[in-house]
């Protein structure tokens, strides 16, 4: 039996698959499908102070091996995550990390605070790069100074909860942006968050998100993400975790050979609900295709020229 | 009906196509190998994916379950896109990914006077309604539809219940639709109506449901991703302007609980 | 008869489908599959002042929905074009533009003198935004700044001929690169080039392409190739070319209908050969789905929530 | 083998899958519709593509063509990845999108004693070459591989031309099916060797070729995105050092004039 644990940031996941904000709603949608025990975390759906309904209709749209989507943050709210979702979730096995939303510093750090008493919660991952959202999202994670700013706020409120710092791919240079994160104190960053994108019908002449632009994700945006997480890598000495367009177990190890210390799959729960589980079965075999039975020596091995 | 249990073993399966197909059509019957199911409620869908899809179309698709027998399960699919025209060809024993029965279902009380209102595809539902209903000479079938009667299983329909069809040639004949659609409805105000079809056919239903305060069901139809309500793609907004996914509280609302 | 001619820039092409620079080799390749007269336009393969060998192999990888490349402007030289490419085009009838590299301004503004002289030169392209050269290239492409200065050097050298300077999607803000190049005098601009991406094989653990990383294309980018035309139409008044992921008519459509004169086709020329040609015969067909007989009418005329 | 004319008419062509396949294998020969080629030199190729692939995989595949007669063409494909398991999955009837023939071929002159070496798949393109040589009785198969003879054309041809065959069941066989290939090369150092196969293979042999100044042509396997010469992605060095296509300057190389 292979292991497949990881351990990065205080975090000691039974495997290096998490399940990507907003792909798996709060994991209960999910239970059905596999055992939400086996997961190495789950990223629930990202959360703000209030309850917020969202875009209007419609927000996701299928592209070329991808999609779009401006969902804008529907949530019920952190509290009611707290009441009625985390009690039913097997935290104590399973790594839950709260996406935290905010439209301003104070209340990153307001969020942080709430989110940080809470046993069940294993770390807080700050979302500064969602691209659907008119206020906050990616201001923030378009601007390195920003970053750092959002990422000393929430470090100051997570009583020594590890702080993700997730990042955009909608920037010039993400490296700086990582740096930025680390400056700030983060434990780690997490990347990427979905590009920014839009598509049109010409039949209607709209454009298809009510939203007019969404974030794409997906096997489209894979060759992107790596090189984003390539970049990372080379720069930060924080953990980073991969994330973009993986489907297979095969695509997360392609991630880990860049150095990420573990992947978040996102759209792959679409293709069918029981994949993130199907990946975690599957990454022994593929491990065996890059011939290895060791994480910790696969992570970063990549040979460059 | 067992929907509890049911639902708890709602599971991803992989099951074999059963048909073939002579030519191509723009209708088909697509019959999978049963997946294991043992109940379902009439108005559940399931979601399916070609195995050989690949990539390039990442979200399976909706389609309401249209009867189920110990070895399969049918589904009534028009060809509108990329999708369905990937299923429509399919071949004999390829290999389809299945996750279902998801979603709710309509009522199905016995004895009361029940009207099916069907658009177009909409009929898909209501063929295994009719079959496991428990007191089908309750049942009135109501058919609007566009093309020709014999691509939707209409005639084996009305052999179990009393049927009426009647066919949109243009949008000139749409004002007579919904006169006879209101006409149905009023002889059954103090039954039950459940619609489903294109949503300004619903628009009309539940407009007149609500005039009249008739008790009415809809079922409503939104492009979804995942089917679970999970990536919340496909919500609707409840009677309180709440959104809802229609994936997982639906796809069947009553029609004073939903804005469409 | 449809007429789909377009005017734009100083230019008149028979219709809006351009083939873009690096996909359709110098036209000749593809003379065996279409007659080069019916295409609105030709960008040739990057040239330079000198010949370029371009990097090592591998240097092109498939990807879902798209491909890498990191040929890094293989191109016989300017002088050899001129000579023995240029010629043979049917540069009377179709309009043949010249798709420059070079690694400073002032090379630039040379390259923009050699070819500027030449009648069956249309107009000049200036890439700032190849990603898979180590030097110029994407450095000008993601500083408006530089933008502005190789726009007006190329601009200084042209002797009237239109200057369409091709944008970089690398950017947070491609707007801002947009709007340097209409400061700088460019008569449109043309958008995008390739997503800065990499791929990794598990198998060896390298990463895919000698040069490690390289240029996403196809179908998997045309969210955010659309995106970013959207974006830029609303900033600047030039005209703007939309390139990235089109594959077929409705795809150019709906580039046109944010805006853009006309579109370049890139990777569709590798799904088949003729794909540029079938792209044309099918435009009217896709317009009567638009509703619309005027490619006029139908720029520009997304209606927006 | 009017070549020139028959380069010239190279188009896009839209042709039906001749055969079936009763169950999936890993080697399988693909004959299509001719696609109204009138002449092509062996070692040339063809691009493939499904027309179903849609938009996931964008390049089509090159393929030696094996043989061609009025009919059909034939290919012999080995199952390496996504696009040749889409290639083996094909149904009777299937449309393939094909573009060729391309490239350049191996030279045949009549009356000269000519050595094929093959490698695995790299026997595709000799069978159609020992059909239409002029002289097939001076030409001599040598055939390198690993799996079992019966995947491969080998005994057909065998049966045209002086032929031996060596299996490859581990690296350890490898110093001495080397050695055969070079003993063989040997005996044509007044002839011609024409070599096809994986490039250790074909470094084996440009290495004694260059050694013994035995006049040999090697056909190369590269990635390639457009098989036509315009996207640069298939390159190798030539004698001076310089990057030419192989798609469109090769597949075949003069092995003095190649670094691989
Ligand atoms: C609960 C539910 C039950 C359904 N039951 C049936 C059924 O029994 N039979 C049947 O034929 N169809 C049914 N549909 C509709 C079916 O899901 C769509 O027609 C199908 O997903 C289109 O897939 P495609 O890939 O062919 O189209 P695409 O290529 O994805 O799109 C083609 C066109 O169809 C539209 N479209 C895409 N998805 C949907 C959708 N979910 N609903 C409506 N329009 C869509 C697109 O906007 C586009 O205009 C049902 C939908 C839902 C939500
Ligand atoms: C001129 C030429 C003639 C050829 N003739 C034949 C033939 O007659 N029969 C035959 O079976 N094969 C032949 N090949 C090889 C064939 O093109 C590849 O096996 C095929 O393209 C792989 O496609 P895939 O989608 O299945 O693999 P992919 O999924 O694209 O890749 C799978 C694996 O195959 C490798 N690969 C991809 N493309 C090629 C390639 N062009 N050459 C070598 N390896 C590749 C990849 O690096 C990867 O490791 C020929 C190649 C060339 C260039
Ligand atoms: C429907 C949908 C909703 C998402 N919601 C969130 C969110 O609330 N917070 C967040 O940080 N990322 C969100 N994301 C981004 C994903 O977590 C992930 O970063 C992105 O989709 C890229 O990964 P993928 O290609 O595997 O999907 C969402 C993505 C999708 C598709
Ligand atoms: C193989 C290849 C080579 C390219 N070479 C060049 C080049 O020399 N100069 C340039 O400006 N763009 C080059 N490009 C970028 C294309 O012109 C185009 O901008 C990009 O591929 C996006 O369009 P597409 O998605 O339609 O391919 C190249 C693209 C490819 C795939
Ligand atoms: S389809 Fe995903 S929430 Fe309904
Ligand atoms: S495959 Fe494109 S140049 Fe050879």
């Amino acid at each position: 039996m292979i292991d497949l644990r990881v351990e990065f940031a205080g975090l000691v996941l039974k495997n290096p698959i998490i399940t990507a904000s907003g792909t798996f709603g709060f994991g209960l949608e999910f239970a059905a499908f596999g055992d939400l025990k086996r997961l190495g975390g789950i990223v629930v759906k990202g959360l703000s102070l209030k309850p917020r309904e969202g875009n209007p209709m419609p927000r996701v749209a299928e592209t070329p091996c991808g999609m779009l989507n401006a969902i804008g943050i529907q949530n019920p709210g952190v509290e009611a995550f707290l009441r009625d979702k985390l009690p039913l979730l097997p935290w104590r096995e399973t790594a839950i990390i709260a996406n935290m939303y905010a439209s301003s510093v104070p209340e990153f750090g307001e969020l942080a605070q709430v989110l940080s008493v809470e046993e069940g919660v294993a770390a807080l991952e700050v979302n500064v790069s969602c691209p659907n959202v008119s206020f906050g999202g990616a201001a923030f994670g378009q601007d390195p100074a920003q970053i750092r700013k959002v990422t000393e706020e929430v470090k100051k409120h997570a009583k020594g909860k590890p702080v993700i710092v997730k990042l955009s791919p909608n920037v010039t240079d993400i490296a700086a942006c990582a740096q930025a994160a680390q400056d700030g104190g983060a434990d780690a960053v997490s990347l990427i968050n979905t590009l920014l994108g839009m598509a049109v019908d010409i039949r209607t002449r709209r454009p298809t998100l009510a939203n007019v632009v969404g974030g794409l994700s997906g096997p489209a945006i894979k060759p992107v993400a790596l090189r984003c997480v390539h970049q990372v890598c080379r720069k930060v000495l924080i953990p980073v975790i991969g994330i973009g367009g993986i489907v297979s177990a095969e695509d997360a190890l392609e991630f880990i050979l860049l150095g990420a210390a573990a992947v978040q799959v996102g759209t792959a729960n679409f293709l069918r609900p029981d994949q993130s589980f199907r990946i975690i079965d599957d990454l022994p075999r593929a491990m065996i295709k890059a011939r290895s039975d060791s994480l910790g020596e696969l992570r970063g091995s990549l040979k460059l020229p | 009906m067992m929907l509890e249990r049911n639902c708890r073993e709602v599971k991803v399966r992989e099951v074999r196509f059963l048909g073939t197909w002579d030519e191509p059509s723009d209708f088909v019957e697509l019959t999978l190998e049963n997946p294991g199911w043992e109940a379902y409620l009439p108005g559940q869908f399931a979601m399916l994916r070609a195995k050989h899809w690949g990539l390039e179309l990442p979200w399976g698709r909706p389609f309401s379950i249209s009867r189920v027998d110990a070895e399969s399960v049918t589904f009534l699919i028009q060809v509108v896109g990329r999708g369905t025209s990937r299923l429509a060809r399919l071949r004999q024993d390829e290999v389809v990914i299945i996750w279902g029965p998801l979603g709710n279902g309509f009522s199905a009380p016995a004895g009361t006077p029940t009207l099916l209102l069907a658009g177009g595809m909409g009929i898909a539902p209501f063929r295994g309604y009719i079959e496991s209903h428990p007191s089908p000479e309750f049942l009135h079938l109501f058919f609007a539809h566009r093309a020709a009667l014999d691509f939707y299983p209409y005639l084996v329909m009305a052999e179990k219940v009393r049927a009426e069809a009647v066919q949109e040639h243009s949008t000139d004949d749409l004002p007579e639709i919904i006169a006879r659609i209101e006409t149905a409805m009023d002889g059954y105000a103090g039954g039950l109506v459940l619609a489903c079809g294109p949503t300004p056919f619903l628009r009309t239903v539940q407009a007149h449901a609500l005039k009249k305060n008739i008790r009415a069901e809809l079922s409503l139809e939104k492009t979804m991703a995942c089917g679970v309500g999970a990536c919340l793609g496909c919500v609707c907004k409840d009677g309180q302007g709440r959104n809802v996914q229609v994936c997982s509280r639906g796809p069947v609302f009553p029609a004073a609980d939903v804005q469409i």
